[in-house]
């Protein structure tokens, strides 16, 4: 059953991913006053891309996109859908953490290969950016590593069932509010879409990706979105017993999201970092103090 | 089970990829980008038909070549058109392509543009409306259902024809040649 | 028009035409040499905005007339410029050998209107930093705006002369 | 640190219109920006002086697909002026309207390039989607939803169709009922401010010694507009005013933009309002035989991006012997935008562009 | 301004719950605009072939090109317009420049195809998809793409009050009806040269009147160079083809005006009166022509008749250096000109402006010299090496009603008329005719009773077979004529003229006319024999027509000419009768009975004869 469930849970967590990446378009559309294309969009857009020849710029190339990719899954393997989680034993929150870096070095190997200036600044640009919410993001996971005393994901999960959402609970809210500040960041939604930042630089680091490497890269992103509001729901709103409801609680994150994605221009890159680094930063270190000092 | 039949069915997926989910490079080539955008934002809304801008040639697979093309912006969608990964269709965007429009006289313009790409449709007016997008869009779906949507593969037939026109307009194409060109 | 405008710029300069076609509106045919004199005293009058620079080819008198349109934003305190009101400044080179001397020094947007010029009339511009292609791709032999260049022509020869590709399969 | 070369454009999502500029850059700054222009150039000066008179009408609108009207104005008042043809009243009022009408559109379309580089989808979509309302209104005045070959020598071509007053007004009405909106989401935006304030400054005589115009010029405090100071068409009938703002950066301009909008919109109220009967029309002279009498004229009239100046010589024949238009994308894109491009950061390139409100085909020409 | 807010830009939110506002194409279709400037479509029917949409494209998108299977209406060209959709920037500029306003944009805007040569065709309102754009078997997969061509889908449409041509003619001056009705002076004063100028601006140009004028002047050429304000180049033009313009600018039955384009919508251009204004203006013929006789040739050619006919004949055979005699029986040139049409329409000083010319070049007039009394025809023949029969038809008609021989004849009326005693006319005349010689006579008579019985009652009554629509009458001349005051009873057949006891003329009894043609077009009118007028009058005149005197010509000559069906007499292509070196031409050899066909008569027999002397066939 578990063998099963490791090569099945990717496939849920692509599956759901693409599909908010469909929700998404819709729900923008929505609010630009239209309707927007049919929820199934990207699948067929990842279809097409599959199907479609395209040219390598070298080994490293390729290379790095898979390794973007294989971070990605790695993450999801280690979060836990409902009551399922593939490896939560070992690791958890800091495996996550470096985890999470994977899918930026990757793209940054491969897209330094194709030599184009903007996938070079599109590089800085995602690397500063992974940097600037690492640092509150790490704070975030401080905090609740020692609110909750575990580095395991499940297990904080688990506990959040005895003493409510974390979210709702003193003093992790605070840690919580600086994790929504930076989810944003996290999922590259506006204000924070500048690594791809399609009308300034030309998508970035994809400038040079066609064919089967956009796929991996759509791909990938499908997946980091899903990793990005599983894990706030992992964290801040309790898990959930059952897929379903899990799923609903990602949706309203998702939803969130959006609002925020449909309100905002998107900021330039040292805004960014200085906006991460000061508030999702000092609320994350005033929440991990807070953790330490009021936690057991 | 007969081969073709096998084929067709393995292609179907595929097709129906090429079919609906055509993105467009976002290329002002000329006045015709005028209608580009109020077809892809709320009043018409393109993405119902799954047409996007893309950001770059690279993740397209169809170029609307809207309006007149100037020599020096040829350069340009050469350069495009060739970065883009097969499949991909071209599709001219009202007169001045055809047969040069407005400016058939000017020093500065192309008046055939299927004599330096391979063209799969083109849309007469100037400027045609939204819904004629609309409808090349659809027209394009046919041609592709029917295999007729062909450019790409006569680029690479006649390429040496084709890079020779280029190179007599453009004095000397600084990149080499997409394919070999053959002695003929 | 300021009545004492055209009375100082005739007495500062000789060999100047001045007419006033328009109440709002004052010719001035120069001679090449005294045009940038002549802007540069405009510029003091207040006559502050350099609209654009033109050039016309008077093909059978073998002449290119520069065509600078001046006029005042209407800000300076001291200039009793009116912004509703236009010069026309003229001046007449021959047709062989144009040169004349640039005017970015004292107004900087000339700067691509020489540019133009010198690319689409070959007129050179004397202390232009980049005479550099502004629009053209191809080189032509005659500049193109010349009225000895026949565009008609021009595009039945070069590209009637591009034949089309793949004729044979059009059936497709 | 290593300085880069970097192409920004032609084909690139943030640049509206095909144009490129060369930019040397230092890591994130701009040390050097070179306009590029010529990817639309057709020649139009050399082709309208091979067309008569009255073929070069559907010409001269196609300089400048954003907004082809004050082209149309430029060129009918050129004409008029050197053949001595008087306009009726009511057209020089219909003239008013439809220009503002098109001010209005091509200020959306701006606001929709400007929003749409900021990546803000939602303020562009809204923006696009009232442009193609008032384009509507072209479409049903004139038939033609982009090019309109409306102004003619001697008034405009057609009357107002009927019912149309009443139709403009609710059209305007509609935009005019999002404007919290647009407020709110876009121009209010804290983000917004944060992107554009202090972005690409120019300072006024910065502007005004590169021969800036309209809002490049309007954002820096000058309130210089050809509508007040040589006033054509209906213009001095009604009371209007000229909105300005002082601190010249992309915010300011973008300001200025939405003043003008709103302004624009208040003036068609007031010219429907004072609008007289008659014709709209006094007819021209056979097309075929038409020569207009020896002469030259410089003509200005206020475009949506700033000044508008035709300077037109006949020799007495049947065609324009020359033409050359002072489109006011000119000096903004190539003199002003090369200046205000220095010392920014790459992301704010298309940012001061669009500001700036360089539209590439009247450039090129 | 308010102030910069993270929050308030959330409003977006609300919108998520709304209905989106896009059409959703293609379930929701929008309609195009009531003007909008689609592709085109051409009234056949309408459309004359005139060609300025052609000439007005600014991107040479339109060529005019023959349609073999339209059979063209008199002044029409059988071409119409195709369009290029790879040029045409649908600026209706065409639309506006149509004359009859055939040609129209629809709202149908879709054309979308890979084949190139689809986007060129010829519009038409009632074409079909499948014969324009499907071409062949294999292009059907396409038919949803080529949605186009709907009929009654109109757009922008022609107005003539913007049209780009000028449908009012300059308005000529003339004598108001009051007045010239008291006097014989001539009733239009002819343009000046401003209004000349401005007329000669209105001409588009198409030439479509050159074809329709039977002897091809260049019309548009010298309404051209009328407008350049040089009336010498204009005559030189004319008399190319025309050496009569001062009579054709007065009385010709302008063919070229019903051709003309600017007619269909408006006025046509006054092409009569600007031929007049142009033989007006210019003082001295020799000095502006600067035409001499060619080289002698040695050939003698008698000319009988100094109408238009013989004058044009005796002109183009000077021309080519032969010698030239003309005979004619009355003390002028001109012909049946100087007799028929009245003083007020053509006076006498205006044919001497032309005759005079042609004489002036050498051509021998031997007037009041009438051939068969003063010479013999045979003498003819033998002295000179050709002759050219140009006799006009000089004989009035009669009705052969009842009493019929108390009336009097249009001919002899007309003609003492023109002398200086004029006729005798009562206070109440009846005169029987509807075409232009009964209006002439109708006028003359109006005229002569105001003359002659000043502020009286007077009566001038007309009585024509045809009704209105098909009165033969020229409609100015009607026009005018009414104006004067003269009545007019249609579709009434003369039956007896009725006598008082003296035996002078009483009235004249008519009934109602049924027909007047029969099923094949032939002359047969019938009538309501119940239903009759009585019309008083103590005079009538009888203007119904004219047949030729052929009594000069020696019987065996007359053996051997033939005559057509119409009791025309016949020529070949180059005006020469059955018997060689006879040659004919005006009247007695066409239908049309005017001027102008006389001249191109006399060219064609000019011609004729020039090769005829020079050995070539006949």
């Amino acid at each position: 059953m578990h063998v099963v469930w490791l090569f099945l849970y990717p496939i849920v967590a692509l599956v759901v991913g693409v599909l908010f990446l469909g929700l998404s378009r819709k729900v923008m559309a929505r609010m630009h006053w239209r309707y927007g294309p049919p929820i199934l969009q990207p699948v067929i857009d990842i279809i097409r891309l599959f199907s479609q020849r395209s040219a390598s710029h070298g080994r490293l190339f390729d290379l790095g996109i898979v390794l973007s990719l294989a971070g990605s899954l790695i993450i999801v393997l280690f979060l836990p859908f409902g009551d399922v989680a593939p490896l939560s034993g070992s690791g958890g929150l800091l495996v996550i953490l470096y985890m999470m870096l994977l899918g930026p070095l990757g793209i940054a190997l491969s897209a330094g290969e194709s030599a184009n200036p903007n996938a070079s600044i599109g590089i800085s640009r995602k690397l500063m950016l992974a940097i600037g919410y690492e640092l509150p993001l790490l704070l975030v996971l401080l905090a609740f590593m020692s609110r909750y005393n575990t580095i395991s994901i499940v297990e904080v999960v688990r506990l959040q069932r005895a003493t409510g959402w974390s979210i709702a609970s003193f003093p992790l809210v605070v840690s919580g509010v600086a994790y929504l500040l930076i989810l944003p960041a996290i999922l590259a939604i506006r204000p924070f879409e500048l690594v791809q930042a399609p009308q300034e630089i030309s998508s970035g680091p994809m400038v040079e990706y066609g064919g089967s490497y956009l796929a991996l890269a759509k791909v990938q992103h499908a997946l980091s979105m899903f990793i990005g509001i599983s894990l706030s729901v992992n964290l801040l709103f309790g898990g959930a017993s059952h897929p379903l409801i899990f799923l609903l609680k990602m949706l309203v994150i998702l939803m969130l999201g959006l609002f925020v994605n449909a309100a905002f221009p998107r900021l330039r890159i040292e805004q960014a970092i200085r906006y991460l680094w000061r508030w999702p930063s000092l609320i994350g270190l005033v929440g991990l103090v807070l953790a330490v000092v009021i936690g057991r | 089970m007969d081969r073709n039949q096998l084929v067709k069915w393995l292609k179907a997926p595929a097709k129906m990829g090429h079919k609906y989910s055509l993105h467009a490079v976002y290329f002002c080539t000329g006045c015709g980008i005028i209608e580009v955008p109020p077809s892809i934002t709320a009043r018409w809304d393109a993405e119902r038909f799954g047409v996007l801008p893309t950001a770059t040639p690279r993740q397209a697979n169809l170029f609307l070549i809207t309006g007149y093309v100037s020599v020096k912006t040829l350069r340009a969608i050469i350069r495009t058109y060739e970065q883009m990964p097969e499949p991909k269709y071209t599709v001219g965007f009202g007169s001045c392509p055809i047969n040069g429009g407005m400016y058939w006289d000017s020093y500065n313009t192309i008046k055939h543009l299927d004599r330096y790409i391979p063209i799969d449709g083109w849309i007469a007016g100037c400027m045609p409306r939204p819904e004629a997008i609309f409808v090349a869009v659809t027209h394009l779906w046919t041609l592709i259902d029917k295999d007729m949507a062909d450019g790409y593969k006569r680029y690479r037939k006649h390429y040496a024809a084709y890079r020779a026109n280029q190179e007599k307009v453009l004095r000397g194409l600084d990149w080499p040649p997409l394919f070999p060109v053959e002695e003929q | 028009m300021d009545r004492a405008l055209i009375d100082s710029l005739s007495s500062t300069f000789d060999a100047l035409r001045v007419e006033v076609p328009r109440e709002d509106r004052l010719t001035v045919q120069a001679p090449r040499d005294a045009v940038m004199s002549v802007l540069s005293f405009l510029k003091g009058r207040g006559y502050d905005h350099l609209h654009m620079v033109s050039c016309v080819d008077w093909m059978e008198e073998g002449q290119f007339e520069l065509v600078y349109v001046l006029s005042a934003y209407g800000t300076g305190q001291d200039s009793a410029s009116n912004p509703g009101e236009e010069i026309i400044l003229k001046t007449r080179i021959p047709r062989e050998l144009p040169t004349v001397v640039s005017s970015i020094s004292l107004f900087k947007n000339a700067e691509p209107y020489e540019r133009e010029i010198h690319e689409l009339f070959g007129v050179r511009f004397e202390g232009h930093p980049r005479l550099t292609p502004l629009f053209l791709e191809r080189d032509y032999e005659i500049p193109p705006f010349r009225k000895d260049f026949d565009t008609r022509q021009y595009v039945e020869d070069f590209f009637g002369s591009i034949p089309p590709v793949g004729e044979e399969d059009q059936d497709v | 640190m290593r300085e880069l070369e970097l192409y920004f454009g032609p084909q690139h999502l943030g640049m509206v219109g095909n144009f490129s500029i060369t930019l040397k850059v230092e890591g994130d700054r701009v040390v050097k920006a070179d306009a590029n222009p010529g990817y639309l150039h057709r020649g139009f000066e050399k082709l309208m002086e091979q067309r008569s008179w009255i073929k070069n009408f559907p010409m001269v609108c196609r300089i400048n697909v954003v907004e082809p009207d004050s082209m149309e104005l430029a060129y009918a008042t050129a004409v008029e002026s050197l053949a001595g043809i008087e306009v009726p009243e009511r057209a020089q009022f219909i003239r008013s309207i439809y220009l503002e009408l098109a001010r209005v559109g091509s200020h959306l379309f701006g606001l929709w390039a400007y929003s749409n580089m900021l990546g803000f989808d939602t303020a562009a979509q809204w923006a696009m989607y009232h442009r193609d309302l008032v384009l509507d209104l072209f479409e049903e005045l004139t038939g033609g939803r982009v090019y309109h070959i409306y102004i003619w020598p001697g008034g405009v071509r057609r009357d107002f169709p009927e019912g149309f007053e009443k139709r403009l007004v609710e059209t305007l009405h509609s935009i005019g009922g999002c404007v919290p909106d647009y407020d709110a989401c876009f121009f209010d935006n804290r983000l917004f401010y944060d992107r554009a304030a202090g972005i690409g400054k120019i300072t006024r005589e910065e502007a005004m010694e590169m021969g800036g115009t309209g809002q490049a010029l309007r954002a820096t405090g000058v309130p210089y507009d050809v509508r007040k100071i040589e006033p054509y068409a209906a213009y001095d009938k009604v009371p209007w005013e000229v909105p300005t703002r002082e601190d010249g950066d992309a915010f300011s301009r973008i300001w200025v933009v939405r003043d003008e909008m709103i302004e624009s919109v208040h003036m068609i109220f007031k010219l429907l309002d004072e609008m007289p009967k008659g014709d709209v029309y006094n007819r021209i002279p056979n097309p075929f035989k038409w020569r207009i009498p020896e002469g030259e004229t410089y003509v200005r009239c206020e475009s949506s991006r700033g000044e508008l100046g035709l300077y037109l010589v006949s020799d007495g024949g049947d065609k324009p012997y020359r033409v050359h238009f002072r489109t006011p994308s000119y000096p903004h894109g190539l003199t002003i935008l090369e200046k205000a491009l220095v010392g920014e950061s790459i992301s704010d390139v298309g940012n001061i562009m669009i500001s700036l409100y360089v539209v590439a085909p009247e450039i090129d020409r | 301004m308010a102030k910069p807010s993270l929050l308030g830009p959330l409003r977006v939110i609300k919108y998520l719950f709304k209905k989106p506002k896009t059409l959703r194409y293609p379930f929701e279709l929008k309609e195009p605009a009531r003007r909008y400037r689609g592709f085109h479509l051409n009234d056949w029917d309408q459309c004359t072939g005139c060609g300025n949409c052609a000439d007005i494209c600014p991107n040479d998108a339109i060529e005019m090109v023959e349609r073999p299977e339209i059979a063209p209406d008199p002044g029409e060209k059988n071409e119409r317009p195709r369009l290029d959709y790879g040029r045409c920037c649908f600026c209706g500029l065409c639309v506006d420049i149509c004359p009859p306003g055939s040609l129209r944009l629809s709202r149908d805007y879709f054309h979308i195809h890979f084949d190139t040569s689809t986007f060129v065709f010829t519009p038409r309102d009632e074409k079909t998809d499948d014969e324009t754009f499907l071409p062949a078997e294999k292009y059907s997969v396409l038919k949803a793409s080529l949605a186009h061509r709907k009929r009654d889908y109109q757009g922008f449409e022609p107005e003539i009050d913007y049209a780009l041509f000028d449908p009012d003619r300059v308005e000529m001056p003339e004598v108001p009806p009051e007045e010239r009705k008291l006097s014989f002076v001539e009733q239009m004063l002819g343009y000046d040269r401003e209004q000349a100028v401005r007329e000669a601006e209105r001409c588009l140009e198409c030439a479509l009147c050159e074809d329709a004028c039977p002897a091809h002047l260049k019309i548009s050429d010298y309404i051209e160079a009328v407008y350049e304000d040089s009336p010498e180049d204009s005559l030189r033009t004319i008399y190319e083809d025309n050496p009569i313009p001062a009579i054709c600018g007065r009385i010709c039955m302008k063919h070229c005006e019903d051709a003309c384009s600017l007619s269909i919508r408006g006025e046509p251009l006054a092409i009569r009166w600007l031929k007049r204004f142009v033989s007006d203006t210019v003082r001295n013929y020799r000095d502006a022509l600067e035409q001499s006789p060619g080289e002698p040739t040695g050939k003698r050619i008698a000319v009988i008749g100094a109408g238009p006919g013989g004058l044009s004949t005796a002109y183009f055979l000077r021309l080519l250096g032969h010698e030239v005699v003309v005979f004619d029986e009355l003390s002028g040139g001109g012909g049946m000109l100087r007799v028929g049409p009245p003083r007020y329409r053509l006076p006498e000083e205006a044919i001497d402006k032309d005759v005079e010319y042609i004489a002036s070049l050498g051509v021998d007039f031997r007037f009041q010299t009438r051939v068969g009394r003063d010479v013999e025809f045979e003498e003819l023949r033998d002295e000179f090496d050709a002759v050219f029969l140009g006799i006009g038809l000089t004989v009035s008609r009669s009705t052969r009603v009842e009493n019929a021989d108390r009336c009097q004849l249009a001919l002899p009326f007309l003609a003492k008329n023109k002398t200086e005693e004029k006729c005798e006319v009562p206070e109440e005349v009846i005169v029987i005719g509807g075409g232009n010689v009964a209006m002439d006579v109708a006028r003359e008579a109006l005229r002569l009773q105001h003359i002659r019985y000043p502020g009286k009652r007077t009566v001038t009554r007309t009585v024509s077979l045809e009704d209105w629509d098909e009165i033969p009458a020229t409609e100015e001349e009607i026009e005018e004529a009414r104006e004067e005051g003269v009545e007019f009873n249609p579709a009434w057949g003369p039956k007896r003229v009725v006598l008082d006891d003296q035996g002078n003329i009483k009235g004249l009894l008519c009934m109602k006319v049924n027909s007047v043609f029969d099923e094949e077009g032939r002359f047969a009118p019938t009538f309501h024999e119940d239903q009759e007028m009585f019309l008083e009058g103590r005079m009538i005149i009888e203007a119904i027509g004219q047949g030729a005197d052929f009594s000069f010509l020696p019987k065996e000559v007359m053996e051997r000419i033939e005559f057509t069906e119409a009791r025309k007499v016949r020529v070949n292509e180059n005006g020469m009768t059955t018997v060689p070196g006879i040659f004919a031409g005006g009247d007695i050899v066409n239908v049309n009975l005017d001027a102008v066909t006389a001249i191109a008569d006399a060219k064609a027999a000019s011609e004729g004869i020039d090769q005829w002397l020079s050995g070539g066939e006949g």
